[in-house]
């Protein structure tokens, strides 16, 4: 599970947001949609901990898989600084991904900022299935959008969102997802992935309104990043020892109708 | 070959490196990841009687060559251990140490009791850092009589190898190690996490959902091996010596200062195989040195 | 602008960040490099009656985000500092806080009566960080009796602002601010180093010629700012908050956690402009935030 | 005293010795022989401190000076990473430098190992000075000898020593001037720089000897570098606070009849 990648490609495609393509066969093989890998930024101490991205992409083909990454921190900050033919140490994959199931309305994927990436992974390997995907991706403003196109294949339907007004819906992408609902979008299954706040109110609203099938991915501080140290607890519907799920173990990807958030 | 097996008193070791309380899991975890056959023990995730679901998140926050934890003994309780976790580990082959935690001495007392009934338990870790109900809060580890009313009462009830993990959060842990060994401590811990604490800037508000969590990883070396070094001043048994240790080179510095063994916490989440790596460095080095027995070299530092 | 000038009781400052003791000298070395109106005072290097030679080298030694010293109180002596070094400050027109240390009480309090005769001074730091001979060497910081005495016979003999600058080698820090407040303490400093030590393993012993040294820097900030928070709940004099503090974020997180004030130590040596870069972060700060003064944000992650 | 300084030139010249050619106009110009500068060699705390290094050549005119190092830990190895066109925050110059006084006979610099660097900033500047200048330069083995030729004006005559007989005189540096002194060498002032254990031999057969004017390069672990922590002590002859010196501010050069070593 522990492999070092070479990096292919680095990219910034979007404001503070990079693309990565990273060779490493192994990696490229066993990865799922909603999975993650969990990346040594660095040989010090500083940062100490791995940080955990999502597989944007893998194939077993070329032997590569695609990270997108945003720079909020000093991890993030280092990793942008790779250059072409640098290796890193990935433990990976790690997690529980996407469950697509047998469902008779389109696939609907909502993406907030950096959230698209896993979710550009399962819009591919869906589309391979044969379903209909739909993407609601929104962020602040066009300038942090990624040229999500580029990544994905021809028949997925893309609706942009951003904040300030600067491209597609005006407003969040929960906004135009739920107005779309509310204009008849038919919607067989759910994925959603973006930030705590995002999830929550969408948690929220399928809960009250749609009940949807829906699935949530969750990001959580994570120490680990293979369930020996519980840090990357999430409330779940339980009690006892249950009454907390691990992100890294049992997630990154959940039921919405498990979780607490 | 360099003989790395060693005897802590009545507790028999594969290797000196083990794998410390709440890194590792329940070694299931990180069996794929790990041979585990180069971990002299695991210690498990401290283990209460009933199940307990930890703190609220966020539990864990990365310091400047460290981290913070507030996990607060998620487990899934004595039964749940024993019916589930133990045969798992024992099929692994890996030598047990339970790490035992408990709101009262009688928890403490019985969880020593039914593990000391249990095939496959090598020794008991008592988690002194832990806050005594009846006291007010105060942790078992931070004063000197309800240590010794908690060592004493325990050892009485336990068959098995008794360690005591001492809380570095002491004005004196060489008072505390004493303390232990007199009333039944085998062997002594040292050093468990040093209290810290984040504050988010921008909600104003402490980041842990505990508020304070334990500090822990390299940051914290410096300390955990100058108390070591105090404790071996202190008394006889053999101690395990813990905090920050990553290399073989931190390792060699905890063995000199007068740990018998050593355990590694935090650089297992860091670099999986730090374990695995320590050993054969040990066996490098004590070859390279011309060692029979790294107990040559425990304690040298203070000659 | 905003406002960063702060009255920590009876002391006033320019500006809430100070230069910690020990690691600024005496203003002159740093003279050429900071922009010493910035600082809101230095905390000159720990004085002592007579002139002291220090500990033998090694005095230094780097840890992960940290660093262990043992220079041992290095200093030129109550006459030397009134002769040579307080004339130079006094015409940087820097305040001057002096951090004074000693063997025996007597020390403590001749230090203090002879500085608050002497023009030019602010306020005196008590830095008891020091063995007691008369008490086997036990650190006047590291039993609440002892700083307890300490506390009450300096402040009788000293007609200046009295810090007091606590020890974080403690088992309960707020205890020992809670003693220092109640025998006339106008302010606390929190925290001096963490002790802690190396071993070159090449040598097989100590690294620094002292043995043992104190911690200081990034690595021990999650602690240092975990005692600040303890001390805020434990007393009402103000508290100058130090400890691994590098930029603007972690001296707000002090401040938050309740520093009326903080001082930088370590992260001079690394970036000399730490200071007036954390004084103009701060007035950033608050004008993006919209305070006034700073106080509106002392100790509001208590809430 | 404080600046960023551009990387024009990184090679490794030795085994694991580099070379660094820095553009700085203000320390090219300010620098001294014996001066020293301290380099944060990374943004993060990890290395904390800077590491100090000598000058060892400094050109007012192309704006540039000189560093050579040794890789031995982690500083050092951040260093040997630097590339071209990568910046580096350098306090300095800092310290006293050697002071060359008016002799009759030559000027000998012994240097082992990387201590060598001062000694070529100073070889320059004795023969400007129309000196004759002989350097004893010695080290482990041939393959850690810099190319020093490279870095000296012609007039310099040099001499090396190599430990285990590559090349040169077969034994430690010390040894090879010895052997000169004995088989009558002239020296009009003496400068040495390497390890401490070379520079205590020196210092002891100076003593015993030759009583020759000496002035020898001190190395101690350093936090601040510019006086204000007292860490980087040595013992010299006097008494109280003045038992210590600091290798930073009044050193790193001093007069060998001055220390404790
Ligand atoms: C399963 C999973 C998948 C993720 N996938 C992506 C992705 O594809 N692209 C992307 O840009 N980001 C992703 N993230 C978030 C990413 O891990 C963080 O942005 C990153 O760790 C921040 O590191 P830093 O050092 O730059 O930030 P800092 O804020 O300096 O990090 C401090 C600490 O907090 C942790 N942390 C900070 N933010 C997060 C976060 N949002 N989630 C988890 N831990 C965090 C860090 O890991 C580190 O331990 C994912 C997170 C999880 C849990
Ligand atoms: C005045 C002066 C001039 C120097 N000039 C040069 C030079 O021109 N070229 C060169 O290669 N080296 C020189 N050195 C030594 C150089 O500073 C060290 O090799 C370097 O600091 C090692 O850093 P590290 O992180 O690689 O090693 P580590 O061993 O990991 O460093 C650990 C700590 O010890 C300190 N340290 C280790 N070795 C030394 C040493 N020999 N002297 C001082 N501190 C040390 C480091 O600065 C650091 O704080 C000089 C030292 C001094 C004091
Ligand atoms: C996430 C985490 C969980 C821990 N849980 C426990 C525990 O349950 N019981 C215990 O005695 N110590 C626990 N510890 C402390 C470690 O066993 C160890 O004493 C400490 O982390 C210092 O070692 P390190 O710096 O190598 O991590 C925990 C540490 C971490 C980081
Ligand atoms: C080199 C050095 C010397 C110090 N000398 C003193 C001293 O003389 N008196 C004192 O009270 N504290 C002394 N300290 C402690 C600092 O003032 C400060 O409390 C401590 O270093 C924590 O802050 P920091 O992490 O910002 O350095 C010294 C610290 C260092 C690093
Ligand atoms: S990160 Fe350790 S359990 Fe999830
Ligand atoms: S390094 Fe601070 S005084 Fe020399």
């Amino acid at each position: 599970m522990l492999s070092v990648a070479r990096v292919i490609e680095k990219e910034e495609l979007a404001e503070r947001c990079y693309y990565l393509l990273l060779l490493e066969p192994r990696l490229a093989r066993q990865s799922m949609p909603g999975q993650f890998i969990h990346i040594r930024v660095g040989e010090s101490y500083m940062p100490l901990l791995r940080r955990p991205f999502s597989v944007a992409g893998a194939s077993p083909e070329s032997g590569t898989v695609q990270v997108f990454f945003r720079v909020v921190g000093g991890g993030t900050r280092l990793l942008s600084a790779l250059r072409r033919d640098d290796s890193i140490d990935c433990l990976g994959p790690l997690g529980n991904g996407f469950k697509s199931g047998r469902v008779t309305g389109p696939s609907v994927l909502v993406a907030g900022g950096i959230g698209v990436a896993p979710l550009l992974f399962l819009a591919r390997c869906l589309v391979r299935e044969q379903k209909k995907v739909i993407l609601f991706y929104g962020a602040q403003s066009s300038g942090e959008l990624l040229p999500v196109k580029r990544f994905l294949p021809s028949g997925v339907e893309i609706n942009l969102a951003a904040e300030d007004g600067s491209t597609g819906y005006a407003g969040t992408v929960t906004a135009a997802f739920s107005e779309a609902v509310e204009r008849g979008l038919r919607v067989g299954e759910m994925f959603a992935c973006g930030p705590r706040p995002m999830l929550k109110e969408i948690v929220g609203l399928n809960r009250q309104k749609w009940s949807f099938p829906l699935q949530v991915s969750l990001e959580e501080n994570m120490a680990c990043g293979v369930g020996a140290c519980r840090g990357c607890a999430v409330a779940v519907k339980g009690s006892g020892e249950s009454a907390y799920q691990r992100v890294c173990r049992e997630g990154p990807v959940f039921d919405a109708a498990e979780v607490v958030l | 070959m360099a003989e790395l097996a060693v005897e802590l008193g009545p507790l028999k070791l594969k290797t000196p490196v083990l794998a410390a309380s709440g890194t590792f899991g329940f070694g299931e975890e990180y069996a794929s990841l790990v041979d585990l056959q180069n971990l002299g023990a695991i210690m498990v995730k401290g283990l209460t009687l009933e199940p307990r679901a930890g703190n609220p998140p966020p539990r864990i926050m990365e310091t400047p060559a460290g981290m913070l934890n507030a996990i607060g003994l998620q487990n899934p309780g004595l039964a749940g251990f024993l019916n589930k976790e133990l045969p798992r580990l024992r099929y692994y082959g890996v030598t047990v140490i339970v790490n035992i935690a408990g709101d009262t001495e009688e928890e403490y007392v019985e969880l020593a009791e039914e593990l000391s009934k249990t095939e496959g338990v090598a020794a008991v870790e008592l988690n002194v850092s832990c806050p005594n109900v009846h006291k007010g809060g105060i942790l078992f580890g931070t004063s000197a009589l309800l240590l010794e009313n908690l060592v004493k009462k325990v050892r009485h009830s336990c068959r098995l190898p008794l360690i005591v993990k001492l809380s570095p959060n002491v004005t004196d842990i060489a008072e505390m190690a004493f303390v232990a060994e007199k009333h039944g401590a085998d062997i002594i811990s040292s050093i468990n996490t040093l209290k810290g604490m984040y504050i988010d800037v921008a909600r104003r508000a402490p980041y842990l959902g505990n508020i304070t969590g334990g500090l822990s990883g390299p940051a914290i070396r410096p300390v955990a091996l100058r108390m070591v070094f105090e404790i071996y001043k202190a008394v006889k048994v053999p101690v395990i010596g813990m905090g920050g240790i990553a290399d073989v080179d931190d390792a060699l510095q905890f063995f000199m200062a007068g740990a018998a063994a050593v355990a590694v916490g935090t650089a297992n989440f860091v670099h999986p195989p730090t374990i695995p790596s320590i050993v054969s460095g040990l066996r490098s080095y004590m070859e390279a040195e011309g060692l029979t027995a790294l107990e040559e070299i425990v304690g040298i530092a203070h000659r």
